[in-house]
């Protein structure tokens, strides 16, 4: 019966590839809900993915819920810049301002980003998709959204999910690499700890400065280095507390879970199914080793020319990832020395990491407009 | 090709203009950094929070939770009646003015020249 | 004076119609604060009505605040869909994984829409408004407005204002059914509990599941279906609290408001001052009747097959109505005997109808669709 | 090198006026952080002038975060409305319905904004520039920039600044104003205070009936007093406990620092660096203290004629700035009587203030269009 | 010139209105003042809350604030079981119904015809 | 007419389908309970929430109410300290860090190769 036939449309135009997706759409919940790989994000994008997949949804397209989204908040960059002021409102920069020569750290691990566009550029991808891969290795979620949403919309799903998903292996993928690099004797350096008392006045004007220094220098980084520091500048305010709540738990709530099924929606078989999505889990990998790698060395380097007291393992904690990175780089350093006490250092080259994976963003797309 | 060669100088100009960035802004927050120490030398600057809140860690975490409540509450209670700032909390501060305003009003009504007496 | 004239411009329009209409709004206003009546809707409601039958009122129109809300949440069906997260996240399934066959049971408390639908068409309504009529059977607001919108959204404003003034009525409306169609014997019967305990797995897969096997059969009820699951696939996983706390409270709260206000605006006099309005709450009662009928006599015909103690009187919990008509089940139940407590099994039948009332409002979309 | 110089152009396009732009951005974040003056709009005002005025900042145009900010909520009136809905949902008018007669000083405390208007006139401004700026003597942030943006958006950003950063200068401005204007004697005057107990009903009706008068009245002021009553009879409905939350915190929120951003962002050198600035700046005092003037003058008037115990000094609290004005009012009075407790009174008259403030705003708008 | 006119007749007008507007208002809360004062004096109204929460003043600070605490969460707990409502609440009262149900309905099960009998 | 035979089917069909598609979701979790059964019979599964709160209905509910609010407090304070979870905690939970670190690390350097010695 012709009815029938209609009805059961769903059914019959469901394609090998849909179904796959649903369920990679299921493994990435799997992921966020068993393993807990940053679920508040996995969850939405995997259940995104199934909805989008599911054959004929109206979800999808311009007038569905998850397009009007998309539309709202990932084409035009909101949701990934409202994320940042976010996280710019719970972010403690106390520790980098008490040692702000960590910011060159941060500095060195950011070299992923662009060893893995070029990688990404001899495997056959052309540049703006080069870049939105190597931007894996700023191994920050909305910096990443942001930069290749800009480049290359089309790798958005696959460099969106490896980004999230990966930031949850940082405590697998470090901790070979820095034994392989640090040798047993660097890792047992302790670090002397003298106190640095931070002006209320500094804290202030460190996010007014960052900005506008920035800003001035990488046009193109305003947007990510603004928010971020806009977020900062309201929590040291100490007098829009309204306004900190709002946007550290209102606007990144509400955002973070549109975000994310906005993403998982850009999962469609065709777009995700194809050996670029497999190349990119791979470079993705090689991304956060090689800015581990990056950032260790450079730390064997300072601790050389200095010969001061820096372990080398501080080195890992450039790469943001924020704050995991910075409680690996302390749980190594406790297997050599169980009295070692390296998480303030870490935290601060943890947080330079955060800000140098912005401003490596905005070289980027500077880079790119400069062409 | 020109593809490779743009992909070099990006990571050649993105690395290095990272770094300078970075260094600049090292530059930046040291000078705040020996503005701060001067200034802290010659008076007492406000602390970090983290040193007042060290203690902390000797009181058990329950009656720690329940004190936090309960002073919550009450700094809520307290500060707060502007507009704007706390806006839960307007309306009870308003009517407890209203009460205290309205028992001194009462009374001073009934005599109500005594100052000038 | 001509400036007086035009000045005055608001009292010199004001029409019989927009009275008629403010005293309405008044009167949801009414309903809603006094009588309690679904006071989160109908009061934004009424003050919508209020707010665009004031003459010349700017708020309405394409620049209008509540014309803009409407495009930005009502036309594009983003605001039920919303709420649906919302309410997936607040529904615990639990009851009814334990006692699926209820399922059943909120399958015929659907009768509601297609018997009213096919009454609606015998009184001259056409296709697409009978069957959006036929909708306030589902007895659950955001899916009528989800399917009215689709099919007659001119109807919109009489359509939400009977399906949530009448969703208070149940209380009233259900009992004497219940005790006309049910016998006093029958009303006695005592539902053994067996504990059925139910994995968390099961509880992660069951919204999963849903979403799969119901939107793979009507891909026109993934929206509803897979927001619904959305949420409660959220809640169950246990690992995004922020975002079930920003789906049930931030967002539920601030879409019901602006949802409301909407809806409230579509209720201008011409053209919500006719016959048809009349007639839609007429129909509205028969279809929660007819609902509540339909439950009743199907749990009575799966007793009368199984012989199993089987009260019938949970048959009305199968309308949806959460939780008022598991509730009203009890009461009718203990005042024949006192120690019968069914109230689990009609919460089971309850959310089983908040599943059957999606999915029929899917199905009929998909019919329409097949046409 | 060509890419060089491309790299640096946001450096090489730093002109004088983006730099004194930064710099009142610095100044605005500076009043907002050190002396406390309105925090939570001045500071995102300050920060959006910062990020708007970077040379070459994407934030800005159409396609920039702050541009859709501005689109999505200030060129549509969207978000002064909603920042009413909390304010109401915040206010209690129980004061000045004990008292309705302080309505009339309400009105008087609306003489500024026509005062200021024939002055900034007769300075040269047009007709609608005039009319704008004179809206600064509503001295209500919300009514300040839902008027001057019909009217003059062009002006929008030197009146948003005025408006928000005068607010706080009312206790410095008022007191001189108060003590040349009203003796000695008058000052010391006691207000017998009898209590008139105000029912529910009359709070709940309140909102709606001040809604349908002035809407019938003023249809140009439907939005601004609809939205404050709408947010009003919620609070006092006392049913949708959940919407008065969403609406005073959540909604609010939100809005408030969008809205900063994005008036921020209005405030461009070539736009905000003008003579006309300077004169606002000066005209914005001036309705100030006309306001204040007009209050008391009309309050002396109302205890000459009325011969009764009515204390000119609360006239000043019928400008609004709610509820600062009522506090300046109760501490001048101290100074005379320590035992002198106007505090009641003169929030009667400052919410009065606050009414009639949104009834000046929809009269000036209703007599352009009657133009 | 039209428009230094215009903006007199603005002033005029203006204030005019307002004044119009906001007695119009006084007019109508004094009608219903009226209103209230006379149902008062037939029975007793709802008075102010303002003269409950006076003597509050008397309790210590944090000793109220744990007492509000406390409070509000019983009667979240206790009320709010309909959807939509307290959300936030309705798991846990449901879980309490289980409980409840359970314990209630096993026990009945073994003697199930208890009442008839 | 056309419209009256289209009602007809969308009755039929309509009832038909939900009555199929919930029959089948009834199959689908019944498979689920079964494997669930069979799990538990074979070892402990977590059971439902609801039996662990059974016995709260014992507790005087004002209590009940304070211990939850502390415990809450307790929980937020000692979990969480990862960004994105629950971001409220994040900065105490540092600030206790940088605290102990300190405590810790000025002691060490005192004494800066105990350990080795
Ligand atoms: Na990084
Ligand atoms: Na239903
Ligand atoms: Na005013």
């Amino acid at each position: 019966m012709d009815l029938l036939t209609t009805l059961f449309a769903g059914l019959n135009s469901l394609t090998w590839g849909a179904t796959l997706m649903l369920a990679i759409g299921g493994g990435l919940i799997y992921l966020a809900i068993v393993k807990e790989y940053e679920p508040v994000l996995l969850l939405p994008i995997g259940a995104g993915a199934i909805l989008a997949n599911l054959p004929l949804s109206p979800l999808v397209g311009e007038d569905g819920l998850l397009g009007i989204l998309y539309n709202a908040g990932v084409a035009n960059e909101l949701f990934p810049l409202l994320i940042f002021v976010g996280i710019g409102a719970m972010t403690d920069f106390g520790p980098l301002l008490e040692r702000p020569h960590m910011l060159l750290l941060g500095a060195a691990g950011q070299f992923g980003i662009f060893g893995t566009l070029f990688l990404a550029l001899l495997l056959g991808f052309d540049i703006n998709e080069a870049a939105s891969i190597g931007i894996i290795g700023a191994i920050d979620g909305p910096t990443s959204i942001y930069v290749s949403n800009l480049l290359a919309p089309h790798l958005l799903g696959p460099i969106a999910v490896v980004a999230y998903s990966y930031m949850s292996l940082v405590p697998i993928i470090q901790p070979p690499i820095m034994r392989a690099l640090i040798t047993k004797k660097e890792r047992r350096i302790r670090m002397p700890y003298s106190e640095n008392p931070v002006s209320r006045r500094t804290r202030v004007l460190f996010p007014i400065l960052v900005t506008v220094v920035v800003g001035l220098l990488v046009p193109m980084a305003i947007p990510l280095i603004g928010m971020l520091m806009l977020g900062n500048l309201m929590k040291e305010s100490g007098v829009v507390e309204r306004l900190v709540g709002a946007s550290s738990n209102e606007i990144a709530n509400v955002v973070t879970l549109f975000l994310g099924l906005a993403i998982g929606a850009t999962m469609q078989a065709d777009a995700f199914l194809r050996k670029e999505t497999l190349l990119i889990l791979i470079l993705g990998i090689f991304a956060f080793g090689l800015d581990t790698a990056a950032g260790l060395l450079f730390a064997k380097f300072l601790h050389w020319i200095t010969r001061g007291p820096l372990n080398p393992l501080i080195g890992a904690a450039g790469i943001s990832a924020f704050p995991m990175a910075a409680r690996v780089v302390q749980k190594v350093a406790q297997e050599e020395d169980f009295e070692n006490f390296l998480l303030m250092h870490a935290m601060g080259a943890n947080t330079a990491g955060q800000i140098a994976s912005v401003v490596a963003g905005g070289v980027v797309l500077a880079l790119f407009a400069a062409r | 090709m020109s593809d490779l060669r743009f992909g070099l100088m990006l990571m050649l100009f993105g690395m290095g203009l990272v770094f300078i960035i970075l260094a600049l802004l090292w530059g930046v927050i040291a000078i705040f950094q020996r503005i701060d120490r001067r200034l802290l030398s010659e008076s007492e600057d406000e602390p970090l929070p983290a040193d007042i809140r060290a203690p902390v860690a000797e009181i058990p975490a329950e009656l720690m939770a329940a004190i936090l409540v309960a002073l919550e509450r009450y700094r809520e209670e307290e500060t707060a009646p502007i507009r704007g700032r706390r806006p839960k909390q307007l309306e009870p501060t308003q009517a407890r003015w209203v009460a205290v305003g309205r028992a001194y009003q009462l009374r001073s009504n009934i005599t109500p020249r005594r100052k000038r007496s």
